[in-house]
């Protein structure tokens, strides 16, 4: 289980200290996923920086795992950064295999793997290729694609999808969903998209406007149900979430 | 690709017959031996190449290298060190800093009293000279590394290891063969300084002693060579560029 | 004790320690090669290595870090290492010559006194400086009757002189021969002067550990003396052209002095060169000639 | 910030206290005039700073300000120009490789012929090895430039002026300051080849002649002034850094 | 009128030609808009980037405004690149300005025009800031601000609201339309949601799969009909429009 608790972090510009997130506390379970979803700006990249232990200018508050605190070294934290994350100087089948060379996990055991998922996400021809040689989209699949490989412990996603048209989009939740159904990764992603938190996340974290506070933590019944995208209940989920983002935004 | 190989050969032929041209122009203008005319420095150069200059070039291009080598191989993990450890940072770029600037052509009786005055004063000398430009820039390039490219590896608890051969290698790489093209010409300059003691060998000793005959002939045909060699090395320098660099 | 240092005495080869010269591209050092050439450090029994320099600085700077014996040099480096807190001292004169040169387009009627005003490259504090200022002593100048241009940089003074960019130069040999032999014109030298500030410098340590070695060299130098007294000159003036660097139209420019024995400098020479110091300010010690110079080596 | 900047002080001083201590102990082992200790330099320093030194300092200041303008005014551009349209580069990349390595020292002679021994010779030569440092950094720099950050310019049919001064010179400014921290400490060591004719002021000139006295305090006085001249302009380009880099 | 006929771009990877785009016609009729849609990878961003004349090696075809070869430096073309094309080493503000400076537009007469456009993007608290200090949506907004300030004769967005949340994203449509509606600007878009596609474009041309040529130009009879979204006709051209991509993607 990671716990968040009263979890702030800032920003020094110029000579004030601007505040990104105050005083967040959650809990996510272990296996289960988590959506969250908020303005932009309301320090989504930020709360996920600071899952990972990445936030330079460091936060206060406390975040656990199973009630450790976060070692990067012992857990496998697969990280997907808004910008991807790509090295440049590395191909593309080189960066998806980073992850599991740092973590030393043996590659000739995941190489059936890989290549699956290589297919699924379409970039069998793409891989002696350098990053700056790709497409946006494909540039993000190469991303998704080193995190899948992984198969880490949790998963912080930053807008995973959001250089995809809708079908690739689509194809590649799957890829995702069974991916965490086979390994049960914790899984944290941010998404602007409700009906993608719905589709995909079982808690639903929604963040006010800068400097982010969370709104509400919701329980979602609709996780994984695509056959409910009709029903009335699933169409007033939906509306009530945007409802509520409506809301703070225009307050 | 062999197009373009070709192209840069081309315009290397054009630039050289630029310099040529306006060297003679010059000497016909001067008309003095202290400018000779360009067909007779490479007449001399034909001449003496095989039986003097070519010894010569050979003892400098080993000090070079030697001293080049030691330098990329201390200065570069220094200067990566340096600049991505905030600590190591705060302690050594002072003395960076207050070390750098001190001439080090003034510390000659210094090194010879530690070192002797054979080729370990020489290589010693460049040595110290050229780590200073290699750490700086490699220093700077690891700077401007942005704070994002470490994210995948951080949040992987990368050990310094993986961060050094996946991140501050390839990227200061380039600059490093920037740093590298400067720190040759420089080490050819040095030469003049140091292999003028205790040694008969070496293109500095040549062009220095051939200037003592007022042997202009012999001192421009020395130019040269030492000029073609840091020619040489740049092109060596851009192929490795190419080579591995070319995610750029 | 005594019957061992016999013993090394008529072993010489086996027991002699090694001995390290530093040589100047000047004619005061040309004995030295002379001795090496034809064997006579050999012959004595003596290990001798000659290291050739291409400027007194890196000589000095040899030095003084212990890396050489003794060198070929001068009375103003002497004194100047000594007051730096160098122990050395002078072991002999050698023969050198320096020479006031005016360009070609002097004309010569006044004798020194036409450089009145005029640029006289010279190096600055050193032996060059020295002469220039005693030939100007003695035709009743002071330094400040000339314009000193100070280029430090033997062939560059004799490419400035050559070119109509100095009036005159100081210059050592052979490159002073060598504007002459290009239509630059003579106006004096040291010899004419009747000074002599070239010598033999070695360290005390060296005069103290090597005293039998030191002999030894200096018997070569006597034979290679002899040799440059009793042979044709062009059987060497080849040889010497090509090991000391000197400049090929020497071959028929130079004029080599006519070389002594090691023989001690006189008293008057370092006299003078040490009011000279002391005028200047470049040294304030006084040296006496019992300070500086070292007998009984030969 | 300003606590930032006491730090960097506190640092850089024990920086100071660290080489001084190291210089103390090999003075008292080595203990020979060519190795004198620190204090004695220093007092030595403190009484002809005044009265000598200052002045010396003055010059070679002149020198060395004058040389690296003129080198940024032309090389600046000329990089630019060099980096950025491809023809140029053609052109003058292999005048710039064949030139870079000739050894500026050996041609010291056509310099003084042409230029005479006054001041303009010395800045020259400064000027001319200082020069194709800047040229290859600032090129090597525009070659770095993501091709992105030209489109919305390009899109707008942006004139070379206003790529220029939006995106050419601020892209290389950062690293047009790695080059000047390596080519101020050049031109210091090139101070030792420049102020020995022609002159009787200049620290270059004041080191020599303390060298060829074998005056070693006055020698190591003036080393010290060098690099402590040497460390201010470090610290000036840091500075300039720190406000016009602030972006990154 | 912008008129494209037999466009096609390819690119050097390694030692082969990659196509990127093959023999694109089209025509956009000014003061129109014009949305493309297609899968990841399948050359819009290259489409776009040979209308503002930016493709670096070149292209063959023939792109003509007016009748006339484009020429940036007599028409305003504002162009919006995937990854917003800010200045690293200029602050936000310096960013919004840069195209007015560029095209020497007097800012006095834009000023209230520029805080109005820097209110409604919500920087209004962010203009001293660099880039690098911004939120991915923040930046992507600071771009949308310098073309929309402009008022460009036409108007080239690639993905422009992708890291926008829900309301934001509506919200800054609603600018882009009354800009639009003000100045008539000729616009072409890419977007990977059909919805938006619909809602802001007259037009909608669909790329097929790598590498890309047009499936299909589609004049959109739905075109800034919100009102119409719960229609049958509107949920029966967006669910055509999928089937055209799904069938395309999955063949
Ligand atoms: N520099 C390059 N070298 C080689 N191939 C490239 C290069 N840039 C793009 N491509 C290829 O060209 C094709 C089109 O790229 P483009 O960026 O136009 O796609 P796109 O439609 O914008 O995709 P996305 O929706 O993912 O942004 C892609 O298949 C990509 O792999
Ligand atoms: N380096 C920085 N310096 C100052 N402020 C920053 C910096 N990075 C981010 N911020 C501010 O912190 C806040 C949160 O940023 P963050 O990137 O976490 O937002 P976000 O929720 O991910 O937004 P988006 O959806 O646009 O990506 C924003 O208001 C942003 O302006
Ligand atoms: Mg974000
Ligand atoms: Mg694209």
């Amino acid at each position: 289980m990671i716990t968040i608790s009263n979890l702030s972090a800032s920003y020094h510009s110029d000579t004030e200290l601007v505040p990104a997130i105050t005083d967040i506390s959650c809990s996510i379970d272990t296996g289960t996923t988590c959506a969250v979803i908020g303005p932009s700006g309301s320090g989504k990249s930020t709360f996920l920086r600071c899952i990972a232990g990445l936030q330079k200018n460091g936060y206060s508050g406390k975040i656990t795992f199973n009630g450790e605190a976060v070692n990067p070294s012992e857990i496998n934290i697969g990280f997907m950064p808004q910008r991807f994350g790509l090295l440049p100087w590395k191909t593309v089948k080189e960066n998806i295999e980073l992850g599991c060379k740092i973590k030393n996990v043996p590659l000739a055991s995941r190489r059936k793997t890989e290549e699956i998922l290589v297919n699924e996400l379409g970039l069998q021809d793409k891989l002696e290729r350098y990053p700056i040689q790709l497409s946006g989209g494909e540039q993000q699949r190469v991303g998704l694609a080193r995190v899948f490989l992984l198969r880490p412990d949790v998963l912080l996603m930053d807008e995973p999808f959001s250089a995809l048209d809708v079908i690739t989009r689509e194809s590649i939740q799957k890829v995702f969903f069974s991916l965490w159904k086979d390994a049960s990764v914790t899984t944290v992603f941010v998404t602007h998209f409700i009906e993608e938190a719905v589709f995909l996340g079982q808690q639903i974290i929604v963040f006010s406007k800068h400097p982010g506070k969370i709104l509400s933590t919701i329980q979602n019944p609709f996780f994984g149900r695509k056959d409910k995208v009709q029903s009335e209940e699933y169409l007033k989920f939906v509306y009530n979430l945007r409802l509520l983002l409506e809301k703070e935004l225009n307050e | 690709m062999n197009n373009k190989v070709n192209t840069s050969f081309l315009s290397c032929l054009a630039g050289a017959a630029i310099i040529l041209i306006c060297w003679e122009i010059f000497a016909l203008i001067v008309n003095l031996p202290i400018i000779p005319h360009p067909v007779k420095v490479f007449q001399k150069l034909y001449m003496i190449f095989g039986t003097t200059i070519s010894a010569h070039l050979l003892h400098s291009l080993y000090r070079i290298l030697i001293g080049l080598s030691c330098a990329v191989l201390i200065g570069v993990p220094l200067g990566i060190c340096i600049g991505y450890f905030p600590k190591i940072e705060r302690l050594f770029s002072p003395l960076v800093y207050l070390l750098y600037p001190v001439p080090k052509v003034a510390l000659l009786p210094i090194v010879m009293l530690l070192f002797g005055t054979g080729d370990t004063s020489k290589v010693l000398i460049i040595f110290a000279i050229i780590i200073f430009q290699i750490v700086l820039s490699i220093r700077d390039s690891i700077h401007d590394i942005s704070e994002e490219l470490y994210y995948p590896l951080k949040s992987l608890g990368a050990s310094f290891n993986d961060i050094f051969f996946d991140i501050l290698w390839p990227a200061s790489l380039p600059r490093l063969l920037t740093a590298l093209r400067i720190s040759t010409a420089t080490s050819i300059s040095v030469l003049f300084f140091t292999e003028t003691f205790g040694t008969k060998y070496g293109l500095g000793y040549f062009i220095m002693d051939a200037w003592l005959r007022v042997n202009y002939l012999e001192m421009y045909a020395g130019i040269i060579v030492l000029s073609l060699l840091g020619l040489t090395v740049f092109c060596i320098f851009d192929l490795l560029e190419k080579t591995f660099c070319s995610w750029k | 004790g005594a019957s061992n240092s016999e013993k090394k005495a008529e072993t010489p080869s086996q027991s002699k320690k090694p001995i390290v010269i530093g040589l100047m591209p000047d004619t005061d050092s040309i004995p030295f090669i002379i001795a090496e050439k034809n064997g006579y450090f050999k012959e004595e029994g003596v290990e001798v290595t000659l290291m050739p320099f291409k400027s007194a600085m890196d000589r000095d700077a040899a030095m003084q870090s212990g890396n050489l014996d003794g060198a070929v040099s001068d009375l103003l480096a002497v004194a100047f290492a000594k007051s730096g807190g160098f122990d050395v001292c002078v072991t002999s004169m050698t023969d050198g010559n320096y020479r006031l040169v005016a360009g070609k387009s002097v004309d010569l009627a006044n004798g020194v006194g036409t450089l009145k005003g005029k640029d006289v490259a010279v190096s600055k504090n050193t032996i060059i400086e020295y002469v220039t200022d005693q030939i100007l002593a003695k035709n009743n100048m002071s330094d400040t009757d000339i314009e000193k241009v100070v280029i430090p940089q033997i062939p560059l003074r004799l490419e400035m002189l050559q070119n109509g960019k100095l009036a005159a130069a100081t210059l050592p040999e052979p490159m002073a021969s060598i504007a002459i032999f290009h239509g630059c014109k003579f106006v004096t030298d040291s010899a004419e002067l009747g000074i002599n500030p070239g010598v033999m410098m070695f360290t005390k340590a060296a005069v103290k550990d090597k005293n039998s070695e030191i002999a030894a060299v200096y018997r070569a130098y006597n034979k290679a003396v002899d040799y440059l007294a009793s042979t044709d000159r062009e059987k060497y003036i080849d040889f010497i052209i090509e090991k000391n660097g000197f400049p090929s139209e020497a071959k028929s420019a130079l004029k080599l002095p006519s070389y002594h024995k090691a023989a001690l400098p006189e008293e008057k020479d370092i006299t003078e060169c040490m009011e000279w110091l002391n005028s200047k300010k470049l040294v304030s010690d006084k040296y006496s000639y019992q300070d500086l110079v070292v007998k009984g080596l030969f």
